[in-house]
């Protein structure tokens, strides 16, 4: 009887977790992983594979950070979470940082004890519709059903959308954004809406991607960026850096197979970003070499777009706002000084 | 004296053995209230660790509380309601819509799962060997298969054979079928029409009147009176004289073909199809297996004995075999009906507008407050248990007071 | 009168009309007007579905391959099963460690095994610790760091065996807890019955996709701030609630199918209560309610599938992320329901095979 | 009344049922094997034989409670036929009593003897009320009448049992050892209810194993085994003079008891 309790105090003690005050810099490093919320499955964006590799755009901040902090891109731990949960899973401290196709809102950055730590995508609610209706223009869907995936912001973007161009609508929402994909090519709905980004995924899952046009209008502005706890500025420092690390790491031209050389033979800046000169890194209280750990495993922006959800992708999402400001994007990382 | 109050309590809790007997907390009264004691203060340690955590966790986490939310507007659409729904209308009407979508898709699932599943379960007596299969089959495969599974079958089922809006399956120009549903004219009253209602009120009464007539006419002269078929020919009769006299005083609209969506008449969304199908066929397993284990506890000698008097096969199906079997059914039907309105949550994985794909869903994530809306939706769906635990042991009572 | 010998007669074949298949077919068929007409549509519609359906499902389907690429034929892409099977069946357990998640699943077929043919007094004392110590074992072994093995994080449990193991570790722990429930329901001491009556009513009434939904989002609020609870350890604590009360009221029926001659029997023998309950009266109520065990058994296994909501990765959560990889995105979505639903109806339906062979051995009365 | 009796019982020259090579198969197993038998009208029958030699299985054609595949059968002049309406016509004349009573649990007593007069004769309530009165008072438990069959002994249930096939007024009554399902001092009851009935010139086959019965009340005793008809005489000669070597052992064995 004595050895049955014991077995199971020990196996109580395994679902717990009570993490020290701290801090969550010190709470990952003693832990050695990082703990990473991500979607449940979002092609591009946050996707595991046949066998259990995580990739796309979010899970690639996760790596940068697990590399930057860590010194090793694969030592992250992630928390596949729903729409409804992800907020909960971060103010809990059951995740560290929460790289969820999220959009970065007033009232989310304000109110719910979050802090957003930078933009990696700018997004915006699209519409798909088919070619066969031969409509130009969302003001021409006046009375259509629409495919919405249920409990996003993109439900109340529309409705915002639809009453302020006075047209009717119809929502039929559904739990998934595979089933939306679904709803729209059987037919149960004449537009689809959702974030630019996913239009592209969704529209390759098509069975002919050609039968549906991606409309020109973008109803709504979605900046999708990570997210931490409020009041570790530490740590909120390390991810908003890190980000900026790989959108410089572009601007730089410093890629994951020069990084090496750069590191010794670059200019200043580079030189700077990869910690051969100066001391950001200690600044942010990581190791000199953060930034290069983050380029060498993971990639600059660039690589890590294009890996993803850019032309060396499935879903072949051209860079549009998402290009650096000297190239026609908005995307400007603060200087690395 | 002390030992006779506590009789009853010895027999049923603690029975001290005779050593021992003396110290107190042996007495099994003192006992009862030590380990009752006990309960209650784990459980105000309990919950009081509770309440104070999560208000401590909710004032750090911004979240609001209390009831201010049902006021506001909720900002989104709901894709089928039964009253009348603008995005700007308050989160209570998104509740109230929620909870009369519910409402409509159990009354049908309760309603389909229990034809269907009466028809399969007396199908599994069939002298027919391809009926009696066909009706293991249907039990064995529905009922072993996650419901989820089937709503998102049945969904996709129903989205990949219906025809697109322009190429609608139709009944002259008045039914169309196609993948946004069922349209079917909807009836407009004018003045006059209240000549029919009250000839369908008057109808319900003379059936009734009919029914007593019957059996008082069979009491006496032994004779009976067709009166299924008489019922009915009043109910249809009754309605359509006074439909005919008062000049035919209604008219209907049609559904017709606007823009993307057909306009006016009443729409069955296919969620609901999907959803309705999905359940009924579902709970009519259950019921289907809860009928033949009904029809199988009547002993096979009860039949014997109904033939040897010489009743037909229908008067023994409806005097003896089925008052028998229905005291085993009604109480599985019941716990059936429960678990078809609790499972309607699932709803949420094909989008139909229900409570919790609603309320708890949609409006849920808008609002964020947790623990108001799930609580709210909570009370409903146990009231709407009660209800039904409610109907079916009325009727239970009716089934087992002429049991015995 | 001289004593006749009696010559039995010898049996006949019965009449060709009344045997063979053509009787066959005209008993069972063709027997009456109305069973003629059934049986011709129902074998019409038959022959209109199965061909198309045999086709779709085997003759022109994909079987081998590993990328969606080798999905060329018009039929079912089994391919996609095949390539996510690890996924579906484990979800993300490192394929070097799968033999604990195997041994555990070993473990738990080796108790339910000996339950079944044990003696009855070593069953008490041998395959109830087993059973209640088997969820902790298996947690040990799958998490690993206390054995010194490598550290598994939940969230790389997943697939088919976290349904399973999660529902029989559910089950298993939540008997005694269902036990305590019903016997409370049974007690005569007014605040504890109704505690009971409470629990039991509220986690039976509650629909399971609600109580998940509780446990992912609710259940975090609970505790005191800094203290988190594994994600899988809230959900198995909600299991164990939902089930418990639905143990509470299989074993409430089982207590009243035990005649009160066993009660007075334990108490002639001068047993106090909680030996009486536990040597007398348990092993009885288990024995008779083993039919409404597994069908309990059969619900919340089946209701392990409502988990995708909360995003638990098991079997259907792995089939739509797979659906969302964008290397697979071209819609398999049939294959893979068809696939997870072929898995659950295989498993339930041999559950409940064993539990109505369990029934009729238990059910001695006899009908006439 | 006596004289209407008297009458039938005069009147037994007339074949009441006539069964002609009847045989029956169960599957491949062949059960009953060329029955002939010819019951006259006021006859009083005994069946006997070892369990499974078909004796239930005979009688129970004779109500098409089982299906024959080869033979005749005739029952008051009708020939049994595969026809619904042939079928209830012959049930109408055949009353069945069970050996384990098979009353309707589900209605009084009263309830389960109108229930044959309502339905199936269509008579009146009050009528059919008064027919089943006069039964229960003939098996002499008319104060039973308003009480469920669980609140009656055995042999009250097979003496309800009896009244409900009597309501129906048939011609001819089949007992299927209608006492072996009972405690001893109930077997009397029934028996003494039986003895009234046969005394009052009723048509009845009856299987038992209640040899007493048989020597005092039967006209003729028959003995089956393996599925036919060995012997059947008069209750005299049957036990005194078996023709048989197998009734002679039968007879040995249940007389040892």
């Amino acid at each position: 009887m004595k050895k049955l309790s014991s077995i199971i105090a020990g196996g109580l003690a395994i679902g717990l977790t009570i993490s020290a005050q701290a801090g969550t810099l010190e709470d990952v490093k003693k832990r050695g992983t990082l703990s990473c919320g991500v979607s449940t499955g979002l092609a591009g964006f946050s996707q595991k594979d046949e066998k259990g590799v995580w990739s796309g755009l979010d899970v690639d901040v996760c790596r940068s950070v697990a590399a930057a902090v860590l010194g090793d891109a694969s030592k992250v731990q992630y928390k596949p979470l729903t729409a409804k949960e992800r907020f909960t899973a971060l103010q809990s401290g059951e995740i560290d940082i929460l790289s969820r196709n999220t959009t970065w809102t007033h009232t989310r950055d304000t109110s719910l004890g979050l802090n957003f730590a930078g933009v990696i995508y700018y997004d915006g609610t699209g519409f798909m519709v088919s070619k066969k209706l031969g409509v130009k223009s969302a003001t021409e869907l006046d009375g259509a059903n629409a495919c919405i995936q249920a409990g996003t912001s993109t439900e109340l973007a529309i409705a915002d959308y639809f009453r302020e161009n006075k047209m009717n609508y119809k929502a039929v929402t559904f739990d998934t954004s595979d089933q939306t994909r679904t709803g729209f090519e059987s037919g149960r709905c004449d537009f689809l809406v959702s974030d630019q980004s996913q239009l592209y995924a969704l529209r390759i899952g098509l069975k002919d991607p050609s039968a549906a046009v991606v409309l020109p209008e973008v109803i709504s502005k979605e900046p999708l960026g990570p997210v931490v706890r409020q009041n570790d500025d530490v740590w909120f420092n390390i991810v908003k850096w890190v980000v900026n690390a790989s959108i410089e790491g572009e601007f730089q031209n410093v890629t994951s197979a020069n990084a090496k050389d750069l590191r010794k033979n670059g200019n200043p800046g580079q030189k700077r970003l990869l910690g051969s000169e100066g001391d950001l890194g200690e600044k942010l209280g990581l190791s000199a070499d953060w930034a290069y750990q983050a380029i060498t495993q993971v990639g600059n922006y660039s690589e890590s777009f294009e890996r993803n959800v850019g032309q060396d992708s499935p879903l072949k999402i051209s860079r549009g706002l998402n290009a650096q400001w000297n190239k026609g994007g908005i995307l400007y990382s603060p200087a690395m000084r | 004296m002390f030992y006779q109050k506590t009789i009853e309590q010895i027999k049923t809790d603690t029975r001290p053995s005779s050593a021992g007997a003396k110290a107190f907390y042996n007495n099994p009264k003192y006992r009862g209230w030590i380990y009752q004691s006990l309960l209650l203060i784990f459980l105000i340690a309990f919950f009081y660790s509770i309440i104070s955590n999560t208000l401590s966790n909710m004032a750090a986490q911004g979240i609001k509380s209390g009831f201010g939310f049902m006021t506001t507007s909720a900002g989104f659409d709901v894709l089928m309601s039964l009253i009348p729904f603008e995005t700007t209308d308050s989160y209570t009407k998104v509740f109230i819509i929620g909870i009369l979508n519910t409402i409509l898709v159990s009354i049908i699932g309760v309603i389909c799962s229990t034809m269907l599943g009466f028809i399969f379960g007396i199908a599994y007596f069939s002298r027919n060997w391809l009926i009696k299969k066909i009706s293991i089959i249907y039990v064995e495969t529905f009922r072993n298969i996650p419901v989820i599974l089937q709503v998102l079958f049945w969904y996709t089922a129903v989205l990949t054979t219906l025809p697109s809006t322009r190429d609608s399956l139709s009944i002259g120009e008045a039914f169309f079928l196609n993948i946004r549903g069922l349209y079917i004219p909807r009836l407009i009253d004018e003045p006059k029409s209240f000549v029919v209602y009250i000839a369908i009120v008057i109808a319900i009464v003379a059936i009734f009147f009919l029914r007593r007539w019957a059996r008082k006419r069979q009491d006496l002269t032994g004779e009976q009176f067709p009166l299924i078929w008489s019922s009915l020919g009043i109910l249809l009769g009754l309605p359509l004289l006074a439909l005919f006299i008062a000049g035919v005083p209604f008219h209907f609209e049609y559904p017709e073909l606007k823009g993307f969506n057909f306009q006016g008449g009443i729409n069955v969304i296919p969620e609901l199809m999907a959803l309705a199908i999905a359940m009924s066929i579902y709970t009519g397993a259950f019921i289907a297996e809860a009928v033949r284990a009904g029809i199988q506890s009547v002993p096979h000698g009860q039949t014997e004995a109904a033939r040897s008097i010489g009743l037909k096969e229908r008067k023994i199906m409806s005097l003896i075999i089925v008052p028998q079997a229905m005291r085993v059914i009604t109480p599985m039907l019941n716990s059936e009906y429960q678990s078809l309105v609790k499972n309607t949550t699932i709803a949420t994985a094909i989008g139909y507008p229900e409570l919790f794909t609603v309320f708890a869903g949609s409006a849920l994530n808008q609002v964020g407050q947790a623990i108001e809306m799930m609580f709210m939706s909570l009370a409903i769906y146990f009231a709407l248990n009660m209800m039904i635990s409610f109907i079916m042991n009325q009727f239970n009572k009716r089934v087992a007071i002429t049991t015995r | 009168m001289p004593i006749k010998e009696f010559k039995p007669l010898p049996a006949q074949p019965a009449p060709v009309s009344t045997t063979g298949p053509i009787a066959w077919l005209k008993n069972n068929l063709f027997s009456s007007p109305f069973n003629i007409v059934a049986t011709l549509l129902i074998l019409s519609g038959l022959f209109l579905i199965l061909p198309g359906l045999i086709d779709w499902l085997f003759i022109s389907a994909n079987w081998t391959g590993t990328t969606q690429d080798a999905c060329v034929d018009d039929g079912a892409c089994w391919v996609f099963i095949r390539a996510w099977s690890q996924q579906i069946f484990y979800g993300s357990y490192p394929s070097g460690e799968l033999w604990r998640v195997n041994l555990c699943l070993f473990l738990l077929a080796v108790v339910i095994y000996l339950s079944f043919i044990l003696p009855i007094n070593l069953r008490n004392k041998v395959a109830i610790p087993a059973f209640l110590a088997l969820p902790f074992v298996c947690l040990l072994f799958l998490d690993g760091r206390y054995l010194g093995l490598e550290y598994v994080n939940t969230d790389y449990w997943g697939g088919f065996s976290l349904n399973i193991l999660l529902a029989a570790a559910s089950i298993i722990i939540a008997f005694p807890f269902g036990f305590l429930w019903a016997l409370g329901r049974r007690s005569n001491l007014p605040f504890a019955q109704s505690v009971s009556v409470i629990c039991i009513e509220f986690f039976r009434g509650t629909p399971v996709l609600a109580l998940f939904f509780m446990g992912s989002v609710m259940l975090p609020l609970f505790f005191p701030e800094g203290v988190t609870v594994d994600k899988l350890l809230r959900v198995w604590i909600i299991l164990i609630l939902f089930m418990s009360a639905y143990m509470a009221e299989v074993f409430r029926s089982g207590f009243q199918a035990i005649p009160n001659g066993q009660y007075e029997a334990a108490d002639s023998i001068g047993l106090g209560y909680w030996q009486k309950t536990f040597f007398i009266i348990f092993p009885q109520v288990i024995k008779v309610s083993m039919p409404n065990i597994l069908a309990t058994f059969i619900m919340v296994f089946k209701n392990t599938v409502f988990l995708l909501v909360i995003a638990v990765p098991e079997i259907l959560q792995v089939i739509l992320g797979a659906l969302t990889n964008s290397k697979w995105l071209g819609g398999h979505a049939t294959e893979g329901f068809l696939f997870v639903a072929l898995v659950f109806w295989a498993c339930c339906y041999s559950m409940s095979m064993l539990s109505t062979s369990i029934e009729k051995k238990l059910d001695t009365s006899h009908k006439h | 009344m006596n004289t209407d009796h008297q009458a039938s019982i005069h009147n037994m020259n007339e074949d009441i049922i006539v069964i002609k090579n009847l045989n029956k198969w169960y599957g491949n197993f062949h059960v009953l094997r060329d029955i002939n038998l010819t019951v006259k009208k006021g006859e009083r029958i005994v069946i006997c034989g070892p369990s499974g030699s078909g004796k239930s299985t005979t009688i129970r054609c004779i109500n098409r409670l089982e299906e024959f595949q080869r033979g005749s059968l005739t029952v008051n002049g009708v020939e049994m036929i595969d026809d619904v309406k042939n079928i209830e016509a012959i049930r109408k004349e055949v009353g069945m009593v069970f050996q384990h009573f098979n009353l309707f649990p589900h209605l009084t007593i009263l309830e389960n003897l109108t229930l044959g007069p309502i339905w199936v004769q269509k008579k009146p309530k009050e009528e059919a009320k008064a027919i089943a009165m006069k039964y229960l008072e003939r098996v002499k438990i008319p104060d039973q009448a308003n009480k469920f069959p669980g609140q009656l002994s055995g042999g009250q249930q097979q003496r309800v049992a009896i009244a409900r096939s009597l309501c129906m007024s048939p011609e001819i009554m089949l007992f299927d050892e209608p006492t072996s399902a009972l405690d001893p001092e109930m077997i009397k009851e029934v028996l003494d209810v039986m003895v009234e009935l046969a005394d009052e010139g009723m048509t009845m086959l009856c299987v038992t194993h209640e040899m007493g019965f048989a020597k005092t009340v039967a006209d003729r005793v028959i003995f089956m085994d393996g599925g036919e008809i060995v012997e059947q005489n008069t209750p005299d000669t049957f036990f005194d003079h078996p023709e048989t070597d197998r009734l002679q052992l039968f007879l040995s064995q249940i007389l040892q008891h």
